[in-house]
C-alpha cells in the first residue's frame, strides 16, 4: 500500500518532469526544423545551434512586467492560461509508456494510473482544454481575442467528434477502454492498429492537427486576420503558459496516437528496450506534425468547418460501420480483412481525390497553380 | 476513527437534497435565464448523484444507466432551451425573464 | 469511501454550487458550476461509478457548459443583474419555504431512511465499469436507449428550426434544400 | 490502493507548478508604473475602436449545439464498443437503429444548411 503510494507519486513527478523538459527542446526543434525547411537559419546565437534559445526565452518571459491590461476580467484572465495547461498534463497520467518492470522485487507498471477508462479520460480532459481558449478570449477585453477564442473553441469541439468516432473503432478492436489493454491487444493481434484502422488513423491525424490549433488549422490565431487570437493580450509568463500548454498537448497527443495506433512501447524489430521505442515513435509523430506545419498553407475557416462536419464525421462513421460489420462477419480473420480492406480503400480514396482535384483545376483555370508547382 | 467509518446512505441523500435545494432556490431568485438554466442543471445533477448513490448501496448498476439517460435529456433540453433564449434575445434585445412575460405572439 | 473524503469533496461541490447562485457574473457562475460538476464527478468515483465519472466530465463539463459559455458570449451577458436581485418578494419566500421543506425531507431521510439502507451493498469487481454499463444498457435498458436517439433527433430539429426562425441560419428564407451551395 | 489516486497526484503537481510559476512571475515581474496608455489593451496595435464585447455570429452557437448532441451519441458508442463482441449481430442491429435515427437528424441539419459556414 505505502509502496504503491510512494511509487505512484514518484512516477507522477517523473512523468511531469520529463514532459516539461521536452517542451523547451521541442520549441527549439520546431524553430530549427521549420527554418531549415523554409531555407532560413533559425535561432543560432544562444549556445551551440541556438540550443539555449528556449531557456533564454523562458528567462525573458518570467522577468517581464506582469501586466494586467486595463479592462480585463482579472480572475478569469489569471485562470485561463492554467486551464489550457493543466488538463494536458493531467491527461498524461493514464498513458502507458512501457511494459511492467520489476523494482525491489515488486512489479511496477510504467504508467502513472492504470485505470479502466483511460481512453475516455483523455478525451474528457482534452474537451476541458476548450475553457482555456474561450475564457482567455472572453476576459481579454479585446474583440480579436474574443473572436479568436470562439473560433478556436468551435474548431476544437467540432473536431472532437471525428476523434471520438475513430477512437470507438479502436475500442471495437480492443474491447476495452484501458490503454494498457489497447497495447496488449495489438500484441495479441500481431499487427499494429494503424493497419486495420488506417482510415481512422488518417482521420485522427487530421483531427488532432485541428484540435491542437496547429498550422494549417491555426485559424484561432491567424495573425493576418485576428492578431494572435485568444492570447493577444497575454504577455510574460502567462503567455508562456499558453505556449507550453500547446507543446505539452502535442506530446500528449503523440503519446496517445502511439498507444492507440503504433503499438505503444512494442518494438517493430529488434529487442524491446524500455522507453526507447516509445520515445522514438512519439518523436516521429511530432516531426510529422512539424513537417505538416512547414508545408501547408492555412485553410479558410469555412473550409475548416466543412472539412470537420461534412467530410471527417461521415468518414469516421463509415469507418466505424465497416469495422463493426467486419468484426461480426469476419470472426477470427476480422483484423486481417480489415487491414487489407482499409489500405485498399485508402488508396482508392486517394486516387479519387487526386482525380477530383485534377478535374477542378482543369475546369477553373483561374485557380490553377502556376506551371511547375505540383502535379 | 469516525473519519474512516463508512458513509451511510443518508449522507448522500442529504447532500443530494442540499444541492437540489440550492438549484431550486437559485432558479427562483435569479433573473438571468442563463443562470436559471444552469440552476436546472445543478438540480439534475443532484438527482444523478442520488441515482448513483442508490445504485451503489443497492448493488444494482441500472441506476448508473439512468444517469446516462438523464444526461442525454439534459443535453437535449439545453440545446433547445438555449436556442429559445437566443431567439428571444434576437428579437427583444433583453434577456430579463420578467421582461419577457407576455406570451402572445 | 470514508467520511473524510466524502466531506471534503462534497464540501467543494456545495461551495461551488453556492458560487453559482451568488455570483454576480454569469461567466463566473458557469465556472463555479463546472468546478461543482467536477466535484460531483469525483463523488461518482467514490461510489464506484468510474464510467459515469468520466462521462460526467466529458458531457457536463466538456460539452454542456461550453454551450452555456458560448451563449453568454454571443448575447454579451456581462452580469449587470445583481445577485439575488429583487424578483417579486413572494418568489424569495417560495424559495426559502422550498429549501426548508427539502432540507426537512432530507433530515427525515437520514432519520428514517438510514435504517432502510445504511451500508453499501456487496458489489462484484467490475461494478460500474464500461462493460457493466454496456451490458445493462444494451440488454435490460434497450428500449430507453433507442428512444434516446429520438430525443436527440427532436432536439436537433427543434434547435435548428428555432435558430432559423430567429434568422440565424445562413438561409433564413428556406432556400431549396439539398442543393449543395457552391 | 484506489487506481485513481495517482491521477489526483498528477493534477496536484500540474496545478502546483502552474500556480508557482504564476506566483513567481507576479513576484519577479512587478509592473512598473507608467502612463495609462501602457496598460491599454494591445488589440491590433492601434487605438481600440468600439466595444470589445460585441455580439457575435450565432453560427458558433449552432456548432456548439450540434456538438453536444453528437457528443452524447459518441459517448453511447463507447460502452457499446466494449461489449460489442458479446452482443454480436444483435448489438450491430440495435446500434444501426440508433445511428440510423441520428443519421436522419444529421442529413436534416445538413440539408437546411446549418453546416454551412458563411
Amino acid at each position: 500500500m505505502l509502496f504503491d503510494l510512494i511509487a505512484s507519486f514518484i512516477k507522477a513527478v517523473l512523468v511531469f518532469a520529463v514532459v516539461m523538459s521536452f517542451v523547451p527542446f521541442l520549441i527549439w526543434l520546431e524553430r530549427k526544423l521549420v527554418a531549415w525547411m523554409q531555407q532560413r537559419i533559425g535561432p543560432n546565437r544562444t549556445g551551440p545551434f541556438g540550443l539555449l534559445q528556449p531557456i533564454a526565452d523562458a528567462v525573458k518571459l518570467i522577468i517581464k512586467e506582469n501586466i494586467f491590461p486595463s479592462g480585463v476580467e482579472k480572475i478569469t484572465y489569471f485562470l485561463a492560461p492554467m486551464m489550457s495547461m493543466i488538463p494536458a498534463l493531467a491527461a498524461f497520467a493514464v498513458i502507458p509508456f512501457g511494459s511492467p518492470v520489476r523494482i525491489m522485487g515488486r512489479t511496477v507498471n510504467l504508467q502513472v494510473a492504470d485505470v479502466n477508462i483511460g481512453i475516455l479520460y483523455i478525451l474528457a480532459l482534452s474537451s476541458l482544454a476548450v475553457y482555456g481558449a474561450v475564457l482567455a478570449g472572453w476576459s481579454s477585453n479585446n474583440k480579436y481575442s474574443l473572436l479568436g477564442g470562439l473560433r478556436t473553441s468551435a474548431q476544437m469541439i467540432s473536431y472532437e467528434l471525428p476523434i471520438g468516432l475513430s477512437v470507438v473503432s479502436i475500442v471495437l478492436l480492443t474491447g476495452s477502454l484501458s490503454l494498457n489493454e489497447v497495447v496488449r491487444s495489438q500484441a495479441s493481434h500481431g499487427i499494429w492498429n494503424i493497419f486495420p484502422q488506417f482510415l481512422g488513423f488518417i482521420i485522427l491525424l487530421i483531427s488532432y492537427n485541428a484540435e491542437l490549433n496547429r498550422a494549417p488549422f491555426d485559424l484561432g490565431e491567424a495573425e493576418s486576420e485576428i492578431v494572435a487570437g485568444y492570447h493577444t493580450e497575454y504577455s510574460g509568463f502567462r503567455f508562456a503558459m499558453f505556449y507550453m500548454g500547446e507543446y505539452v498537448n502535442m506530446v500528449t497527443v503523440a503519446a496517445l496516437v502511439t498507444v492507440l495506433f503504433l503499438g505503444g512501447w512494442q518494438a517493430p524489430f529488434g529487442p524491446e528496450i524500455p522507453l526507447l521505442w516509445f520515445l522514438i515513435k512519439i518523436f516521429a509523430f511530432i516531426l510529422l506534425y512539424m513537417w505538416v506545419r512547414a508545408t501547408f498553407p492555412r485553410v479558410r475557416y469555412d473550409q475548416l468547418m466543412a472539412l470537420g462536419w461534412k467530410i471527417l464525421v461521415p468518414a469516421s462513421l463509415a469507418n466505424l460501420a465497416m469495422t463493426a460489420v467486419i468484426i461480426v462477419l469476419g470472426g477470427p480473420n476480422a483484423v486481417r480483412i480489415l487491414s487489407v480492406g482499409s489500405i485498399v480503400l485508402a488508396v482508392l480514396v486517394g486516387l479519387v481525390l487526386k482525380a477530383a482535384v485534377a478535374l477542378r483545376t482543369k475546369s477553373a483555370p483561374g485557380l490553377a497553380p502556376p506551371a511547375g508547382a505540383g502535379s | 476513527m469516525i473519519w474512516n467509518a463508512t458513509v451511510p446512505f443518508g449522507a448522500w441523500a442529504v447532500l443530494s437534497g442540499l444541492l437540489f435545494t440550492m438549484g431550486a432556490a437559485g432558479f427562483l431568485v435569479r433573473r438571468d435565464p442563463i443562470v436559471m438554466f444552469m440552476c436546472i442543471e445543478l438540480m439534475l445533477n443532484a438527482g444523478n448523484l442520488l441515482f448513483v448513490a442508490a445504485a451503489r448501496y443497492l448493488g444494482v448498476v441500472d441506476g448508473q444507466v439512468y444517469v446516462f439517460f438523464v444526461m442525454t435529456v439534459a443535453a437535449a433540453e439545453v440545446a433547445v432551451g438555449l436556442a429559445i433564449i437566443v431567439a428571444i434575445f434576437r428579437r427583444k434585445t433583453t434577456i430579463d425573464v420578467d421582461e419577457m412575460s407576455e406570451m402572445r405572439g | 469511501m470514508t467520511w473524510l473524503t466524502f466531506l471534503i469533496v462534497s464540501g467543494i461541490a456545495v461551495i461551488f454550487a453556492g458560487g453559482l447562485i451568488f455570483s454576480r457574473n454569469a461567466v463566473h457562475g458557469a465556472m463555479c458550476l463546472v468546478a461543482s460538476f467536477c466535484a460531483i464527478a469525483t463523488l461518482f468515483l467514490l461510489l464506484s461509478a468510474e464510467f459515469i465519472f468520466v462521462v460526467q466530465i466529458a458531457v457536463y463539463a466538456g460539452a454542456i457548459m461550453v454551450l452555456f459559455l458560448f451563449v453568454m458570449m454571443l448575447l454579451n451577458v456581462q452580469g449587470q443583474e445583481g445577485a439575488l436581485a429583487g424578483r417579486a418578494p413572494g418568489q424569495l419566500l417560495v424559495a426559502l419555504a422550498l429549501g426548508a421543506a427539502l432540507l426537512g425531507q432530507a433530515v427525515w431521510l437520514v432519520a428514517r431512511g438510514g435504517e432502510i439502507i445504511s451500508r453499501p451493498a456487496r458489489i462484484p469487481a467490475g461494478f460500474g465499469s464500461p462493460e457493466d454499463i454496456g451490458t445493462a444498457l444494451f440488454t435490460r435498458n434497450l428500449l430507453p436507449f433507442e428512444i434516446t436517439s429520438l430525443v436527440l433527433l427532436a432536439a436537433m430539429a427543434g434547435a435548428v428550426v428555432l435558430a432559423r426562425k430567429a434568422g440565424l441560419s445562413p438561409k433564413p428564407n428556406g432556400a431549396p434544400a439539398g442543393g449543395k451551395p457552391e | 490502493m484506489n487506481p485513481y489516486l495517482p491521477i489526483l497526484f498528477m493534477l496536484v503537481i500540474a496545478t502546483a507548478f502552474a500556480l508557482a510559476a504564476m506566483a513567481l512571475a507576479l513576484f519577479v515581474g512587478r509592473p512598473r508604473p507608467g502612463p495609462e496608455r501602457k496598460f491599454a489593451p494591445y488589440e491590433c496595435g492601434i487605438e481600440p475602436v468600439g466595444s470589445a464585447r460585441d455580439r457575435f455570429p450565432v453560427k458558433f452557437y449552432l456548432v456548439a449545439m450540434l456538438f453536444i448532441l453528437f457528443d452524447i451519441e459518441v459517448i453511447f458508442l463507447y460502452p457499446w464498443a466494449v461489449v460489442f463482441r458479446q452482443l454480436g449481430v444483435f448489438g450491430l442491429i440495435e446500434m444501426a437503429i440508433f445511428l440510423g435515427i441520428l443519421l436522419v437528424g444529421y442529413i436534416y441539419v445538413w440539408r437546411v444548411g446549418a453546416l454551412e459556414w458563411q
